[in-house]
């Protein structure tokens, strides 16, 4: 890992740096103003100030619906995919938390080719941030995965690079940089909800009950939630005799999740709340014993009657802290 | 011997109806036109709704016509309620109400009469005969439909067009994306015009008493009635001018201006706009190819505003690619006891909205005159005309000739039935 | 530059060769594959699944019901019950489809070597088994000796029984056949006992210290099973389950067919009595 | 491929969802050479009373004797009836009143005196009557929706319907909440997503168009709704307004 400093009014000649190596997105406000990452068209757009965004950066990796695969006299093909080289800048290290736990979903075992090939092209510049009423990772941190990090000083930003990709991209700004000293924290520890005791689901907890007789299965929090990529296939047969196989998101709450003919192995919302608690907390196999929650709390913020499962194991308070993540490259 | 001649149902045109022939002999006696879609009964639905929930609801009147309906609705609400909408609501409304103008006139000329001047029974035997065509045609519509949507949110019953402004404006991008679109489709316009030129071989129909809004087309929207001959009546004063009464045969209304059974739609538009001393390109085809002006020319001109439309689209879009700086301006709409009225130019002809409110916004009495209930009255006296000229052809063909003369109407039955008694 | 060319979404070509109707709702389907996947199915162990696509319908998981011939023909035996089961039914013979796979844990064979093995099968469970049988069969001396019991709603639907009892016969494998309900007609010159599974088991006398049983069926025949099993000694680790999941992806990312924290598509679908009785939902 | 022959027919209906068929413009003339349209009123003259078809989509609700003769013909001449749009699936606009006035009364409104000629009752959905064998929700109905529904018929199938609520997509498009932040009446909760949320994503509540999404748990929504300030009258005015038969007391 490597260190350097920049002034702030070398921001913008830093992020025209960057669309060198492909599109420039970052957060900014919609019309409707709602914080959300977009193409940097017009830099003055940026809001580095953002809080979070309402769609985490999972939308540039696995896109909420996709055509996977295409059918014509009966023979399946990939479709076809080139998505253009992004470079999104100013991830919350929460952010790059989640996109390293979706790393380890996609890439391990039979590797995922649509994500593979969108996550190569997609360069990663991380900052770090203040948290806001709903996040519980209280302290910023660096980590997850990113080519650069960015952290603010007085007057300017110091710099961090790492790996291939984040050389290159040091390498270009290079003008740009001076020399730093690593000054301040930049890897500070990252807290999120640790692992819970799978025995939990079952606790008796009041709050089960409650969150069962409440959720409206509107399936916000999976939706906005940065590591939840439960998907569903689908296949439409279209006019001309061939077809195509979508993939789009699926949620645990909704009652088609563990359907099959003629039964539902989570029939009630209760089972699918427990079904919930377990695949965030405590993980599935093969991360069997690994909590997928970065703390960012978009799951509380968007819920409209306010549940939030880590009430169940002691609220945000129990959110622990986790040993400082070495910044690594991004793959 | 009496015997009746029935076309059951009448096929290519929106909505539910019949035609009957009474005959004596070979004498044409009388002719019945039945409108006799379902009825919904909005007028009676809307009572007791508030103010916010009608345009939403009135919309749904008829699918084809649903943007021109809902505008209506919010003019009549908004003039109710003394708003003023902003000049970028304003312009992107007409934008819409032109995109739905265009969609409307290119499926029926496209879809609904194409096949009459190819002798073909309906839309899909185009994709054979005439696939370029129909082609064309399509692609004009396509156009109407894009501009419906992408100002509408939604193809029908829009949603982006609300009281007071707008859900959001149009972003700039999208205003040139339709502008493409639109000047692409400029010149299959200009061949429509050409294509719907001929009018059928009928003999003579007796000339129209039209009735169009004086401020036709632009904007669509106005607030005085003309009428062929020189009469005019104020939107706001409509009831003392149009008189609907109900045929026991049919479940339309019946509607006499100031005491005649008025033509109103693109011909109407023309003929009032003429009148009021209109020059140029439109006027002039018209009177070229309809010396007669009855309303075998109702298709010509639709066909030149489609023309019309496109163009004035275009301009739009560039005013309000210039208002890029000023803002939405949406306004509060604040109810009060009272009552609103307010008419439009729908594809058809002058469409009439008015309702009445408590202090509190509630709907008291709504009704909507619709340009099919104007118009039954001339369909049905050029009915029994184009019947007697025909007296003594052969059933089938005075069948298609009637069939023809009633798409000539280019009639939406769907909006027609659903007219309210006060 | 595109995808990468190994997708493991991408299902390989096959033809549909044939299909030989078993009862009223279930027929054997046999399914040649492209060449390209001859080399990934001869891996095929008794108990993985593969992902069956019917194009225009979908894709379900399904369990073959032998293992995959030289040539990469599979033996499939499906029942219709919805969406795309009835549109394979329907199928014309010649048609495309498509497979992948296969998936998942299959029944571990090497550690069964040298052991006598039960095998229970519940209706339509008695597919993935036939596959095991077909193994175990191959390799006689390989293994103890090889009981089956069969259970099914009818005699109508007691799938493969010529052809089991023919086994029988050659004395290559035990046979139990039972039924739920005794027939008004006895159908043909077959018969059985009348009874539930369960109800056979308990007057069954097996090595059931060194067997390992195999079991197959509806969700709701495991719970009776399992009691008797144990009861009769069989220890945890050697009673496999095949289970039933809703399956998407079939290769662990969907997350539908999750049992507790373990994945039915990798984890499964042939799982331990032993890790099961870790997980409440399981059975 | 051999051709699927199709009746396409309105009862009580504004003709939209017909239209949106008219409306693919660009895939109608592929639609025309793979389906024989033998029944489109709408679209077509000249057809066989005898005929019998592949699939029947029909929209509208049913609210005459007319309407009924005509949907039980379709039913018995059709393999498949397809419930087209949320009328013939719901009740729809005109059905929004039935529990809260009589028939009669609605009558007497519109036609005075001439109402006793006009044979009408509550407009009902399909299922009330005939057994449906596919629908397709929206009021509009969407044209992919539809396209879906053609290009299944064509493959011998039915299409899959996922069901979600519009809150789904409406948050996968980073829409403003219109509910939780702007406090408006929003039913996205509680309506069968598939639109892509199209109302939200210009800023305008979901008035629920396309009907109740399965297990809609209701009476969250509702306690939802007044805890936010709404008048029970106003909320069930706004449900009411596609589909009169809410049970408000559903969780599931
Ligand atoms: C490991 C395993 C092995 C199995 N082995 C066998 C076997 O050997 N033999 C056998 O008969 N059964 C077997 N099954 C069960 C079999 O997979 C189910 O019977 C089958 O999935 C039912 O599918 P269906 O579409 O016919 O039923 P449906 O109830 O119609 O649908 C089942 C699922 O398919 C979905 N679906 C519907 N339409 C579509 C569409 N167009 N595209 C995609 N999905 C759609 C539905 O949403 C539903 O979730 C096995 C199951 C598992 C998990
Ligand atoms: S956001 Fe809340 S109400 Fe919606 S599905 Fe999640 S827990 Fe349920
Ligand atoms: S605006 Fe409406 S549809 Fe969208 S998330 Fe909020 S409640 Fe759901
Ligand atoms: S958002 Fe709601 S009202 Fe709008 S189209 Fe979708 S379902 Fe219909």
């Amino acid at each position: 890992m490597e260190h350097a400093y920049f002034k702030q009014t070398q921001l913008g000649p830093l992020l025209e740096t960057l669309r060198l190596f492909g599109e420039l997105h970052g957060p900014v406000l919609s019309e409707a103003g709602v914080a959300s990452f977009a193409a940097l068209d017009d830099l003055g757009a940026l809001r580095l100030d953002y809080g979070k965004t309402r769609i985490p950066p999972k939308k540039y990796l696995f896109p909420f619906r996709e055509e996977l695969l295409q059918y014509r006299d009966g023979i399946y093909r990939q479709s076809p995919l080139d998505p253009p080289n992004i470079v999104l800048f100013g991830v919350h290290p929460c952010d790059l938390a989640a996109i390293a736990y979706l790393d380890r979903v996609f890439l391990a075992e039979r590797p995922e080719p649509a994500y593979a090939l969108r996550r190569e092209r997609l360069t990663l510049v991380g900052v770090s941030c203040e948290p806001d009423d709903f996040c519980f990772c209280s302290q910023p941190q660096e980590g997850g995965a990113c080519d650069l990090f960015l952290a603010p000083r007085k007057d300017g930003f110091q710099l961090a690079f790492a790996g291939a990709k984040g050389a290159a991209l040091a390498e270009a700004a290079r003008g740009l940089l001076s020399e730093a000293r690593p000054e301040g924290e930049m890897s500070a520890p990252f807290r999120a909800i640790p692992a819970q005791d799978p025995q939990l689901r079952f606790s008796d907890h009041p709050l089960w009950q409650k969150f069962a007789l409440t959720c409206v299965s509107c399936g916000a929090c999976s939706v906005c939630c940065p590591t939840c990529y439960c998907f569903d296939l689908r296949e439409y047969p279209s006019l001309d005799g061939g077809g195509t196989r979508l993939r789009e998101w699926d949620n645990c709450l909704f009652a088609t999740h563990g359907e099959v003919a003629g039964a539902n192995f989570r029939a009630s919302r209760l089972d699918r709340l427990r079904y919930r608690f377990l695949h965030k907390y405590c993980g599935f196999s093969p991360l069997e014993g690994m909590s997928s929650c970065v703390g960012c709390g978009r799951c509380k913020e968007v819920c409209p009657v306010d549940i939030d499962l880590r009430e169940l194991c002691g609220g945000p308070d129990a959110a622990a802290a986790v040993p400082p993540a070495p910044l690594r490259p991004a793959s | 011997m009496g015997s009746v001649v029935e076309i059951n149902p009448l096929t290519r045109v929106e909505g539910h109806g019949s035609v009957k022939l009474y005959l004596d002999g070979s004498r044409v006696e009388r002719v019945e036109l039945c409108l006799t879609d379902s009825p919904r009964l909005f007028e009676s639905l809307l009572v007791g709704r508030s103010f916010r929930e009608l345009p939403e609801v009135i919309c749904r009147i008829c699918s084809l016509c649903s943007t021109i309906h809902k505008l209506t609705a919010l003019l009549a609400v908004e003039k109710a309620f003394g708003v003023e909408v902003s000049p970028v609501t304003r312009l992107t409304r007409e934008l819409i109400a032109h995109g739905g103008l265009m969609q409307s006139h290119a499926l029926h000329l496209y879809c609904l009469m194409l096949p009459d001047l190819l002798e073909l029974k309906g839309v899909s035997d185009l994709a054979t005969a005439a696939p370029e065509r129909l082609k064309a045609g399509l692609a004009i519509k396509r156009v109407g439909n894009l501009i419906q949507e992408t100002v509408g949110g939604r193809l029908i019953h829009p949603v982006n067009i609300t009281l007071g402004g707008l859900g959001r404006r149009i972003g700039k991008k999208e205003l040139l994306r339709l502008r493409d679109e639109l000047q692409a489709i400029l010149p299959a316009c200009r061949d429509a015009v050409k294509l719907f030129r001929t009018p059928f071989p009928f003999p003579p129909l007796p000339s129209p008493n039209c009735l169009a809004l004086a401020t036709t087309a632009p904007p669509l929207s106005g607030d005085l009635f003309r009428m062929s001959g020189g009469g005019s009546f104020l939107v706001e004063q409509y009831r003392e001018h149009v008189i609907e009464s109900i045929l026991p045969w049919s479940r339309a209304k019946y509607a006499r201006v100031q005491g005649e059974e008025p033509t109103v739609g693109a011909l109407a538009r023309l003929m009032i706009a003429r009148e009021q001393g209109a020059k140029g390109g439109m006027i002039e085809t018209v009177e070229e190819e309809l010396p007669q002006g009855d309303i075998r020319g109702n298709n010509l001109a639709q066909s030149r505003e489609l023309v019309q439309a496109a163009e004035r689209c275009v301009a739009l879009i560039d005013d309000l690619l210039g208002m890029e700086r000023e803002s939405l301006g949406n306004v509060e709409v604040a109810p009060k006891s009272g009552r609103g009225s307010a008419a439009c130019e729908a594809p058809r002809g002058s469409l009439i909205h008015s309702y009445g409110f408590d202090r509190a916004g509630f709907c008291t009495e709504a009704d909507v005159v619709t340009p099919t209930s104007l118009n039954q009255g001339a369909l049905s006296r050029d009915l029994l005309a184009l019947a007697r000229g025909m007296e003594g052809a052969g059933s089938q063909e005075m069948i298609g000739a009637l069939e023809r003369l009633i798409r000539c109407y280019d009639p939406c039955i769907s909006c027609s039935v659903h007219v309210i008694k006060f | 530059m595109n995808r990468t060319t190994f997708d493991p979404h991408t299902p390989f070509a096959a033809t549909l060769l044939d299909r030989r109707s078993l009862s009223e709702d279930t027929a054997l389907f046999s399914v040649l594959a492209e060449p390209a996947a001859v080399e990934p199915l001869a891996r095929f162990l008794p108990g993985q699944f593969l992902q069956l696509s019917v194009p225009g319908a979908g894709e379900i998981p399904i369990s073959p019901a032998d293992l995959p011939s030289a040539d990469g023909t599979l033996q499939l035996c499906v029942r219709r019950v919805g969406h795309v089961t009835e549109h394979l039914h329907r199928a014309e013979i010649g048609c495309k489809l498509g497979v992948r796979g296969p998936f998942g844990v299959g029944f571990p064979v090497e550690e069964m070597t040298g052991r006598p093995v039960l095998l229970l099968a519940g209706g339509l469970g008695i597919a993935p088994l036939r596959s095991l049988i077909c193994y175990l069969l191959r390799q006689p001396e390989r293994f103890g000796e090889i009981t089956l019991m069969y259970g099914a709603k009818q005699p109508q639907l007691m799938l493969f029984r010529e052809e089991l009892s023919v086994l029988a016969a050659q004395g290559r494998l035990r046979l139990y056949l039972t039924v739920d309900f005794a027939p008004q007609q006895p159908t043909g010159d077959f018969s059985c006992a009348v009874g539930l599974l369960p109800e056979l088991l308990q007057g069954f006398v097996f090595d059931a210290q060194r067997s390992y049983v195999a079991v197959c069926g509806p969700p709701p025949l495991y719970r009776c099973l399992m009691d008797e099993l144990l009861g009769a000694g069989v220890a945890a680790e050697r009673i496999l389950l095949s289970l039933e999941r809703r399956m998407r992806c079939g290769i662990g990312r969907c997350c539908h067919c999750a049992l507790g924290q373990k994945l039915c598509c990798i984890d499964g679908p042939v799982f331990r009595l032993s890790e099961l009785q870790r997980i409440p939902e399981a059975l | 491929m051999n051709k699927p022959r199709l009746a396409i027919a309105g009862l009580t209906a504004c003709s939209g969802c017909q239209l949106t068929l008219l409306n693919c413009e660009e895939e109608l003339p592929e639609i025309f050479a793979r389906f024989h349209l033998d029944y489109f009123p709408m679209a077509e003259s000249f057809h066989d009373p005898q005929a019998t078809f592949d699939a029947a989509i029909v929209e509208g609700a049913l609210s005459t004797p007319a309407d009924l003769a005509t949907l039980f013909r379709l039913r018995n001449a059709s393999r498949l009836l397809i419930a087209f749009g949320t009328c013939a699936l719901f009740g729809g606009v005109a059905a929004m009143n039935n529990k809260s006035s009589a028939r009669l009364t609605l009558l007497n409104g519109v036609y005075g005196e001439a109402s006793a000629g006009v044979e009408s009752f509550p407009p009902s959905p399909f299922r009330n009557f005939v057994s449906v064998d596919f629908a397709i929700t929206g009021c509009p109905p969407e044209k992919s929706d539809l396209l879906a529904l053609l290009g299944a018929l064509l493959a011998g199938t039915l299409p899959p319907t996922p069901c979600y609520p519009v809150c789904t997509e409406c948050r996968s498009r980073e829409n403003l909440c219109l509910l939780l932040e702007k406090n408006e009446l929003c039913l996205g909760p509680v309506i069968q997503g598939g639109c892509n949320a199209r109302c939200p994503a210009s800023g305008i509540v979901c008035e629920g168009c396309r009907g109740p999404v399965r297990e809609a748990n209701v009476a969250q929504q509702l306690a939802l709704l007044l805890e936010r300030g709404f008048d029970a009258k106003e909320i069930e005015r706004r449900m009411s307004r596609f589909t009169p038969e809410w049970d408000y007391g559903q969780r599931r």
